[in-house]
């Protein structure tokens, strides 16, 4: 019962925040807020899950990392004066809205036909040893590649940034 | 999940304290407003230029190698807690994505992205 | 609801942000006039008493709440009023996952001096913390004002560069110990280690040496990790922007930083979340760093014995648990105190110098000292398995 | 587990079309990378709802990597969006339909 209600709670306000990122015309930093709003209560959600330290770890890397580079990239640039005028036209929004609920419904319609009970899960499930034991020993192919992938981020990061700088 | 109850309360206690703090200072404080008081500080001048520019793009570079370090400490904390288990294995996986990782930063510091002067 | 979870939260919550908290401002200035020589904060009064200046935050607290709030014109009101709360709440919030105690067993119940012993410990802590940027970074930028947004930026790209080198120097701690669970580190640091036993495992003296096994050190973090515990206090101190960490704030640069457009309370509650934070941080490098509760060379099972033997086991019990905590309040004062000196005996850094410290000396440092830490483990577990 | 693994995979499914729409509508860059973010977001926790259903801990190492991707693809994106506004001015998606200039 608990459950049920702390679900709801944390399912309104995701997707409050949802709605409130895109509806922000106007305030870009709003938006972003509204999404860390969103961040928040999926990593609660996580915790309702018990996948407890990936709940912990989306807050540290959305919430304390993605939308502070947002935050940053909005403020740098000032978009706060840039005009952007009406927000595309009409037609367009009717199309995507039909597209999205289109892509919601479908998506809705499959996972629909869920019906498998809950595992039975130990204490230790989705704690941080178990989760690394899992990382470092089955998926240590994809950890590597991480770094590479880090790597190109950072290079590629710095050479468009610095670009004209000097 | 006993242990979430106690953060729960924590988490509300100190919520409800601190709103109740701003409520209370909004309350209470005398409200004696004219333009002059309510311009932004600028130590008694006009404010000349608007605090909305572009800065520096050295700020975003940090934000960025924060970023990916940030990505790389989260690959730490997993790590740490079953390197026992995992031996001279995990040793040397880890060296390896500290090594990559390190190369990224030393990049960085040769392009003079921590460079503040 | 369990009334002792109850009593345990609120205990801790009293104990940091009710005590603690507001005494911060007395200590601070106490702490200031002894290191300058001179009398200190004396002049507040009721009814002619003064108590050596102990009336101050009361007078603080008053003259806070009292004070207009003003919100500047051009500012974003929401935002504007969000920020405070967004800083402070944070600092307040983060303590649920400090231990204060070990384990009791008493009159039937156990009491486990945690208010919420998470598996992700340290980890919430740090989460929690990341989210507190956004007090300092959007605060500047809703005040409009020009102080106010270059000390954001700089607030904010300080606060970044040092959760880096946070995050990364405890993990030595987190290898030795196994977990990041803040009780399973505080157990670890009761046990402790021979300070020559390598030598018998080298077969250089032959076991069973009475003055090997004599001179034993405790296994606490600030021994172990000497390194780590450094750069984590430096980075920690730097993350809560306190001097000598305080460009965001320099007075004689910036008037205040990103809260010059705050009054009142508002002002107040950025003060609050700094001491506050000066508590937390007291209270975490004492639980990873300094035994937490810990009697140094006594573990929990000794004392509990102990003192079970004088008074039978319930009553030992709770005397055991008031001796932890006392023990634990003494350490969590002793690094409020170390990092009330730093503040006044260092000067304040330049900004390059901050950033330079934080990328290019602490982050490789601790990095290396992850690599060392794994290496003398394992060579370690080698020789003595 | 009183909720039914379908409420999760729906909330997934809301958040992900929520995405959707935000790229397909709004114009301004930054706005379309938070919405890819939402995107990623609900594959997320629709990784962690099979990872609990099935009792396995797969799913939450998928998530890691999620995160790593979408870091670094904040971090190239938003470097792209500073470049852009160097160069013209502009946040505005539709003004960038050039490939060079």
């Amino acid at each position: 019962m608990t459950e049920l209600v702390l679900f709801w709670l944390f399912a309104v306000v995701a997707v409050a925040g949802g709605i409130g990122m895109l509806l922000n015309l106007r305030n870009t930093v709003a938006s972003a807020l509204c999404l860390v709003l969103t961040m928040l209560a999926l990593a609660c959600l996580f915790v309702l899950l018990l996948a407890q330290f990936v709940g912990v770890i989306q807050v540290m890397v959305y919430a304390g990392a993605i939308i502070v580079l947002f935050l940053f990239v909005i403020m740098l640039l000032n978009m706060e004066r840039d005009t952007l005028g009406a927000e595309t036209y009409p037609v367009v929004k009717v199309l995507a809205a039909i597209f999205t609920v289109a892509v919601g419904i479908k998506l809705a319609t499959v996972v629909a036909t869920l019906r498998t009970p809950w595992a039975e899960v130990d204490e230790a499930f989705g704690t941080t040893r178990e989760f690394g034991q899992a990382l470092f020993t089955d998926y240590v192919l994809p950890f590597e590649l991480a770094s590479i992938l880090l790597i190109a981020g950072i290079v590629g990061a710095i050479v468009l940034a610095k670009q004209r700088l000097e | 999940m006993s242990e979430y109850v106690g953060l729960g309360l924590f988490a509300l206690l100190g919520s409800v304290v601190v709103a109740g703090m701003l409520t209370a200072a909004i309350v209470l404080g005398p409200k004696l407003r004219f333009s002059e008081k309510l311009e932004p500080f600028e130590c008694g001048e006009r404010q000349l230029v608007s605090p909305y520019q572009r800065f520096s793009v050295k700020f975003y570079l940090v934000a960025v190698l924060f970023i990916l370090f940030d990505i790389e400490v989260v690959f730490l904390y997993p790590w740490a807690v079953v390197f026992r288990d995992l031996g001279w294995f995990g040793f040397v996986e880890m060296g390896l994505f500290i090594v990559v990782l390190a190369a990224a930063l030393v990049y960085a510091w040769m392009k003079g992205a921590l460079d503040w002067s | 609801m369990d009334p002792v979870l109850v009593g345990k939260a609120v205990f801790i919550f009293l104990v940091t942000v009710g005590l603690f908290g507001p005494v911060m401002t007395w200590i601070e200035r106490k702490q200031s006039a002894l290191m300058q020589d001179r009398v200190g904060a004396n002049r507040a009064d009721i009814l002619g008493l003064r108590v050596i200046g102990l009336f101050h935050p009361i007078a603080d607290a008053i003259k806070m709440l009292t004070k207009e709030d003003t919100v500047p014109t051009g500012a974003h009101r929401v935002l504007h009023a969000l920020c405070p709360f967004i800083a402070a709440t944070p600092a307040l919030i983060s303590f649920a996952v400090i231990p204060y105690g070990g384990t009791y067993t008493a009159f039937g119940r156990e009491f486990n001096l945690c208010v919420a012993d998470l598996d992700y410990g340290v980890l919430y802590i740090f989460a929690i913390g990341s989210v507190a940027t956004y007090g300092s970074i959007l605060a500047g930028w809703a005040g409009n004002n020009n102080w106010g947004i270059l000390g954001s930026l700089r607030a904010s790209a300080q606060m970044i560069s040092y959760e880096v080198a946070l995050g990364v120097s405890v993990i030595g701690m987190f290898m030795i110990c196994g977990s990041v669970r803040l009780t399973d580190i505080g157990l670890v640091q009761q046990e402790t280690f021979r300070l020559f036993g390598f030598l018998e495992h080298f077969g250089w003296i032959a076991p069973g040496t009475g003055w090997v096994d004599a001179i034993t050190l405790p296994m606490w973090g600030i021994l172990l990790q000497p390194l780590a515990f450094f750069i984590f206090l430096g980075a920690i101190m730097a993350e809560n922007k306190r001097p000598p960490f305080d460009l965001p704030e320099a007075e004689s640069e910036l008037v205040a930083g990103y809260f010059t457009e705050y009054s009142g309370m508002k002002f107040g509650l950025y003060l609050l979340g700094e001491w506050t934070e000066v508590v937390v941080i007291a209270g975490l490098v004492t639980a990873l760093f300094l035994g937490g509760w810990a009697i140094p060379w006594v573990s929990d099972v000794a004392l509990i014995g102990f003192l079970s033997g004088l008074v039978g086991s319930d009553w030992g019990n709770l005397l055991a648990m008031l001796v932890h905590v006392g023990v634990f309040l003494v350490k969590l004062v002793f690094m409020i105190f170390f990092q009330m000196i730093l503040r006044w005996s260092l000067p304040r850094f330049r900004y390059d110098q901050v950033m330079n410290l934080g990328w290019k000396i602490m982050l490789p440092l601790s990095l290396a000292n992850i690599l060392l830490t794994g290496l003398a483990m394992l060579v370690v577990q080698e020789v003595t398995s | 587990m009183s909720v039914p693994i379908f409420y999760y995979q729906a909330l997934a499914a809301v958040l992900f079309a929520l995405g959707v729409l935000g790229v397909l509508t709004r114009r301004n860059v930054i706005v379309i990378f938070m919405s890819i973010e939402l995107m990623l977001n609900a594959a997320n926790l629709s990784l962690v709802a099979f990872s609990r259903l099935w009792g396995s801990i797969d799913g939450q190492v998928f998530v890691f990597m999620v995160m790593v991707v979408a870091a670094v693809e904040v971090a190239v994106g938003l470097a792209i969006v500073i470049s852009l506004v160097r160069n013209r001015d502009t946040v505005n998606i539709e003004d960038t339909s050039l490939l060079r200039w």
